[in-house]
């Protein structure tokens, strides 16, 4: 029998790889991926609350983090595609420009 | 049983293709562990009995987002393999070890307090689309409406952001570039 | 007859507020002639108020209020009864003669016209003091009268000694005010007002332990401004002033404020014998500790102001033994006598351009033999020598030592009375007889003026007969300050008078003869008890190492490590603390995406792990 | 007459606005012009007040934000009313003494701002009023020691600034904590101090409230050890900074101790009498024996304000009629004597560009009217009877010494050593042979700086003469606040120690 506690386990275990993605890469745009493991290691969760206590509103969030991950994929390339087209990298050491 | 088999295989698909993601070299194979991963997620969502955001998840996922980021790629270099200068490794791997020990214990820990009662109750024998449908035309209608004003705000920021100016085809830049 | 107490009051501030109009001008006479006149007509007034006291008047004159807070009430308030109307016939008498003396003395002075204003505004102080009805009054008159002696001791301010003893005179002087003040509060928690009236009715229900602390905290204050010992060194470091002043201030009037504080408070000093004994045996310690230091001294003014010093002494234990009216007469009589001498030993600055060494005078009779007859009367009188005024004030307090069964007291006073036979003749065998050594000096010493000499007649004269006035004197006063009883028979008294006589008279004619014979070989110098005396028992020295250098250091002690170095270091480094803080914590500011989220997960952590492990009410 | 404390508070508000458009040759002259009416308005305050009355008189009531109970609330009684006439009197002074050009047209305009927030802290009844005003007034004397100054200026405004900036943060909190605990003892929120008056809190809020006010009061007195921000401040600032600084806004430290500390916290305040005795006769002493080794003429006047505000400190909590009346009028005869003697400092300073003691001798030779002032306030700072300070330093150790003997002793010594100090610098500026060339041909005062300095010398004569009136009032005032700390006691031993303070006789 497959339990809540799993699928939260599960949520988290791929919410980790997730950090571990978004502290290892420097390729912004992997870090990009990262993001979505992240985002959809949420999902999972939100849909399994969702599901085991009978209440549709888990489901409706994650339905709103998929628009902000559409949303945020969207302006985040853009920049991107800026950012490489300023200065022909897209490595997170090049962009130091908010050194304190 | 069935339901047993199936979470476990796409947990170990889905988890084995997101270290995929995190862990190779090649930009292009990370993408594609991506969105393979992302079609097994909606294999959770209808286990879930979620079905119209398994469907939504494969369409935007799979269907937009990585579509989008497919042709992202096309703005770089992706044929080699990402240099990445990785520093501090023991740093990252403890505090991901820490941070993923931490989420997991919380939720392991018993949460069936059964104080929670559902705020939305879905009710019997209507399907998953119509509730969700009843609800976010209901009680999530402004969210909805603002999320569809970010997803247009987003798209034209996107564009603006990648677009050349009009007059200038893509090649003369390239060749604006070649001169200098 | 308030009139008279206003006008002689406030004839002297008349007097200093206008010539205070021309302290910045040129020298003007007319400064001089005006407050002169005033000074006079206080005089007057008093001489007037002091016939109506006699008829059996007391003036009790309230101003206005002064100070009103809680149940606080302090007005200014006058009286004039027996014992204030002496004291200010004496301050009006002497600052009268001492001021028109002054118009000879300052004649070619710069600071003129500054003069006459102290001088008035002094007499206006000491006034205050001795007229007010209360002790926040007359502390108020004390403060006057210490300031005007700040300013009369530093007169001329360009010289640094002068400067030097004139804040030596007011710090002192303010330590003990602080005791005096200590008095004042403690009188006023006891009972609610500062009035004598109120004060002396209520004294003897009061407990005896508080009344002793009155007593003695009143007579700290007393010690100060009488510079009694260990207050005294300013007195004898005074002398720098003008010699006007020293002859008013510094031995007539104000270092006998302290007594006078005493006398006015007899009816609480007379409950507590015990204080009245340590006043006494103070006193008579005074008399001949200062008394042994004028033997040597080769100071003209301070040898004068050592027997100032000692006299107090006198009337200290003649006010400890509880002899009020004696002490008050010894200080009429005193100030008198005393301002002669003074004046006396200014005429002779004068004549010799302001130099002070007595060795180097001598033979000065031919010179300025009025001035020589005058201080010779004066010097007499300060022995005690019959029919002089000294000789009975003196010798009533001998009578009274005795009397009390104060042996040792009287034991002491009774060798006083031999030194000051011996310092006053030889000062002046020193001054006007022997070798004319000013000769080889190249002074050509002339007599002043002879409108200061005139001044100085009064006060020859009532040197002379002051003393004959004993017994109305005793019969005015009493009436006040209670009677002194002499327990002892009429031949004990009289053969006590002769054996004082007897000694005081020796000494003076051992001293004439052996001075007359060209005085004591050098040896006598550099015996150690001379050396002792010369250095005035090396007090003021070990005042400089062991108070007013150790006070500095530890000023800049205070300030260069504890300000500077510890506190305000403390809060420097709290802010340096900040900074470097701040300094450090910028490095995490890289501006590395990547750093930021590793922080970012450092959060996520620290917030995952208190959300586990924090429980609070646990 | 009912508007005018608000016309008070923000007259000098209004005309530094108009001095925006004044041209710089006149704005000193309408300066002084609204400084006299602002002075004028005070007197006016004075002449209408009802001597008789102890409660807050021309009260004005306007609520701001009702839901929170924060109002507009204004009111002046026999406490404030001298320290608001003080603020206008040394602002017109300070003004009329003023002797620089640089920038004079920011510098009258930040003086007129300076002078509303002082008159504003002494006005305010309601605590959010309060903190806002008092926290203002940080900013104009910012500007003026750190545009103004010399030397090392903005480290001194900046160290003057976070000093006293840190010590009020505690004290909002304090304020808020009390208005929440008027808010649960009466279920409607109010910030007014009349009504947090009629608050009786339990002893142990008591004291952490009496803490965190008294860190705020003490950095601004300046309290030791507290105290290290105000001799950078004052030798740094100008001469107009210095009198004002020392002369109002050390003064509204005490002043908050007698408005809030004592009547608000009875029970902490007498519970923490001894430790803040203790330390405000070690000021006395400290203070005294620091400004003896200074070498700087202004130093010395800096380090003596610490010495006096000690005194002051002992006279509010001797927490009787007599201390009490005797502090204030000691706020009073301080602000006089130390603003006119930074003035004098600032006369030399105009003249010689130096400040050192060393640098100058014989002053009284070349300076005589000079000396002669000089002389005057430095009797009245030593308390000399008869003269406005003995009054109430007279008053302020009277009344401790109901409380302790042995420490008024000790701060008594205040005295000795202010006449240590006092006489000593005076006698190595103006006494003794002019010696330095360029002192030989110094100009005496002139008609502005006597015009400045002539009312502060009769003040110091007449207020030292006849204190009268302004004790009475002053008195009335102060009695009807002891009879509220001794209603409000709730510990027997505190309703004990004021009945015994405040009376007489008995053991000591």
């Amino acid at each position: 029998m497959i339990t809540l506690t799993h699928y939260l386990v599960l949520s988290g275990i791929l919410f980790s790889i997730g950090i571990v993605g978004v502290l290892r890469r420097k390729n912004l745009l992997m870090l990009f991926f990262s993001t979505e493991i992240l985002l959809n290691a949420v999902n999972i969760g939100f849909a399994a609350v969702s599901k085991y206590y009978g209440d549709l509103s888990g489901q409706i969030f994650s339905f709103f983090i998929i628009a902000i991950a559409a949303s945020e994929v969207a302006v985040g390339l853009g920049l991107l595609v800026l950012w490489y087209k300023r200065s022909g990298t897209i490595d997170l050491d090049s962009l130091q420009m908010m050194k304190g | 049983m069935f339901e047993a088999i199936a979470f476990y295989m796409f947990s170990i698909l889905v988890i084995g293709m997101f270290l995929i993601v995190v862990f190779s070299k090649n930009a292009l194979y990370s993408m594609s562990a991506l969105a393979g991963g992302m079609i097994f997620i909606s294999g959770f969502f209808f286990l879930l009995d979620a079905d119209f955001l398994g469907v939504v998840q494969i369409i935007v996922y799979t269907g937009a987002i990585m579509a989008v980021y497919a042709f992202g790629m096309m703005f770089f270099d992706t044929t080699r393999d990402v240099k990445e200068n990785i520093r501090f490794k023991k740093i990252i791997y403890t505090l991901s070890t820490l941070s993923a020990i931490f989420v997991i214990f919380i939720l392991l820990a018993p949460v069936y307090s059964g104080k929670i009662e559902a705020l939305y109750p879905s009710i019997q024998g209507v399907g998953n689309i119509q509730m969700i449908g009843l609800i976010l035309f209901t009680k999530y209608l402004v969210p909805f409406e603002l999320a569809a004003i970010m997803l247009l705000a987003a798209m034209i920021s996107g564009i603006v952001l990648v677009k050349i100016k009009m007059e200038e085809t893509p090649t003369d830049i390239e060749v604006a570039k070649g001169e200098k | 007859m308030e009139k008279y107490l206003f006008v002689a009051l406030f004839a002297p501030l008349v007097g200093s507020l206008f010539s205070l109009l021309f302290t910045a001008q040129k020298k003007n006479v007319i400064t001089a002639l005006v407050t002169s006149a005033l000074l006079l007509l206080s005089f007057v007034s008093s001489l007037s108020l002091m016939y109506a006291v006699f008829n059996g008047m007391i003036i009790h004159v309230k101003m206005m209020d002064w100070i009103s807070a809680g149940n606080l009430n302090v007005p200014f308030g006058f009286m004039v009864d027996n014992v204030s109307v002496v004291m200010m016939v004496t301050v009006t008498l002497v600052s009268s003669i001492v001021n028109i003396y002054s118009m000879g003395y300052m004649m070619h002075d710069k600071g003129y016209n500054r003069f006459f204003t102290y001088i008035s505004a002094f007499v206006f102080s000491m006034l205050i003091l001795v007229m007010s009805d209360n002790f926040v009054g007359l502390f108020i008159g004390w403060e006057g009268v210490g300031l005007c002696s700040y300013l009369l001791i530093g007169f001329w301010y360009e010289k640094d000694t002068a400067t030097w003893a004139g804040n030596e005179a007011f710090i002192m002087n303010r330590v003990a005010d602080l005791g005096m003040l200590l008095g004042l509060f403690l009188i006023y928690w006891q009972f609610g007002s500062f009035e004598y009236d109120v004060v002396f009715a209520q004294v003897g229900g009061i407990n005896p332990a508080v009344v002793t602390t009155i007593g003695l905290l009143l007579f700290i204050g007393a010690m100060g401004k009488s510079a009694q010992f260990p207050f005294h060194t300013w007195l004898a470091d005074a002398m720098e002033g003008p010699t006007p002043v020293s002859a008013l201030i510094h031995a007539a009037t104000m270092v006998t404020a302290g007594v006078y504080l005493i006398i006015r408070a007899s009816a609480l000093f007379s409950l507590v014998p015990e204080v009245g004994h340590i006043i006494a045996a103070l006193g008579a310690f005074v008399a001949v500790f200062a008394a042994s230091m004028a033997l040597v001294n080769r100071d003209l003014k301070k040898i004068i102001a050592y027997s100032t010093l000692s006299q107090l002494g006198y009337m200290f234990v003649a006010a400890g033994l509880g002899a009020y009216w004696i002490a008050l007469f010894h200080l009429m009589t005193h100030a008198f006598f005393k301002s002669l001498l003074f004046l006396g030993a200014g005429n002779i600055m004068h004549a010799m351009d302001d130099e002070l060494d007595i060795k180097k005078m001598g033979g000065l009779f031919n010179a300025m033999p009025y001035t020589a007859i005058l201080m010779a009367v004066a010097s007499v009188a300060l022995c005690g020598i019959y029919p002089f005024a000294g000789y009975f004030s003196k010798d009533l307090i001998l009578a009274a030592a005795f009397n009390g069964g104060n042996y040792y007291i009287w034991i002491a006073l009774f060798i006083g009375a031999g030194m000051t036979a011996f310092y006053s003749f030889r000062l002046i065998m020193m001054v006007f007889f022997g070798d004319k050594v000013y000769k080889k000096l190249g002074f050509h010493p002339h007599e002043t003026y002879p409108f200061v000499l005139w001044t100085l007649l009064p006060l020859g004269v009532l040197s002379t007969i002051a003393g004959f006035f004993e017994h109305p004197f005793e019969e005015f006063t009493t009436k006040l300050l209670g009677k002194y009883d002499f327990g002892m028979s009429h031949a004990t008294e009289v053969g006590l008078q002769f054996l004082t006589l007897a000694f005081v008279i020796l000494v003076v004619l051992g001293t004439i003869y052996k001075y007359g014979r060209g005085g004591f070989s050098k040896q006598i110098e550099t015996m150690p008890l001379y050396i002792l005396l010369k250095n005035q028992y090396f007090i003021p020295k070990i005042y400089e190492v062991m108070i007013f250098k150790p006070y500095y250091v530890l000023s800049r002690f205070a300030w260069k490590q504890i300000d500077v170095r510890i506190i305000d270091f403390t809060v420097d480094l709290i802010a340096k603390i900040l900074y470097l803080l701040g300094q450090r914590s910028r490095k995490m500011q890289s501006g590395n995406l990547s750093d930021m989220l590793r922080w970012m997960v450092v959060g996520i952590v620290v917030l995952l792990a208190l959300a586990i492990f924090y429980r609070p009410g646990m | 007459m009912e508007h005018i404390l608000s016309l008070i508070v923000f007259f000098p508000l209004i005309a530094g606005l108009f001095g925006l458009v004044i041209n710089k040759e006149n704005i000193k002259t309408f300066g002084i012009t609204m400084a006299l009416i602002e002075f004028i308005f005070s007197i006016i305050l004075w002449i209408g007040f009802d001597s008789t009355n102890a409660g807050y008189q021309f009260v004005q009531y306007a609520a701001l934000i009702p839901q929170f109970g924060v109002s507009y609330y204004l009111g002046v009684d026999g406490i404030s009313l001298f320290l608001v006439i003080l603020s206008t009197l040394m602002t017109l002074i300070s003004l009329i003494g003023l002797n620089i050009k640089k920038d004079i047209k920011n510098l009258v305009i930040t003086i007129l701002f300076l002078e509303m927030t002082l008159v504003g802290v002494f006005l305010s009844l309601d605590m959010i009023l309060f903190y806002i005003f008092w926290e203002l007034s940080l900013i104009p004397m910012l500007y003026i020691i750190g545009a103004w100054g010399s030397g090392q200026r903005i480290y001194a405004a900046i160290k003057f600034f976070l000093y006293t900036f840190a010590g009020s943060a505690l004290m909002l909190v304090g304020i808020l904590y009390l208005g929440y605990q008027y808010y649960l003892a009466t279920g409607t929120w109010s910030f007014s101090v009349p009504d947090w008056y009629l608050l009786v809190l339990p002893f142990k809020t008591q004291l952490w409230l009496f803490g965190a006010f008294f860190l705020a009061f003490a950095v601004k007195v300046p309290m030791f050890p507290f105290h290290t921000w105000l001799p950078y401040a004052h030798g740094q600032a100008p001469t107009i900074g210095s009198v004002l600084l020392a002369a109002v806004m050390l003064k509204m430290g005490t002043y908050a101790f007698i408005r809030f500390s004592l009547p608000l916290f009875p029970d902490a305040s007498v519970y923490f009498l001894y430790p803040i005795a203790i330390i405000a006769t070690i000021m006395v002493i400290y203070a005294a024996m620091v400004a003896y080794a200074q070498k700087d003429m202004k130093q010395v006047i800096a380090y003596s304000s610490i010495s006096h505000m000690g005194i002051i400190i002992l006279g509010i909590f001797a927490m009787n009629a007599e201390g009490l009346t005797g502090s204030i009028f000691l706020m009073l005869s301080h602000g006089i004597v130390s603003g006119a003697l930074f003035m004098l400092v600032g006369v030399i300073y105009d003249r010689r560009h130096t400040k050192l003691m060393s640098e100058f001798g014989g002053l009284a030779t070349v300076m005589p009217r000079y000396a002669a002032i000089f002389g005057v306030l430095m009797m009245a700072a030593v308390g000399l009877p008869l003269t406005i300070g003995f009054v109430g330093e007279f008053l302020s150790l009277l009344g401790f010494y109901r409380v302790s003997w042995v420490i008024t002793m000790f701060a008594g010594s205040g005295i000795i050593l202010g006449a240590v100090y006092m006489l000593t610098m005076f006698r190595k500026s103006f006494f003794g042979k002019v010696i330095k060339e360029e002192n030989k041909n110094l100009k005496d005062l002139d008609k502005r700086e006597f015009a400045a300095l002539i009312p502060l010398v009769a003040l110091v004569v007449i207020l030292g003469v006849y204190p009268k009136p302004i004790l009475t009032t002053i008195d009335l005032s102060v009695k009807k606040m002891i009879n509220l700390m001794e209603k409000k006691a709730l510990l027997p031993d505190t309703k004990e120690f004021l009945v015994k303070v405040n009376s007489i006789g008995g053991t000591k």
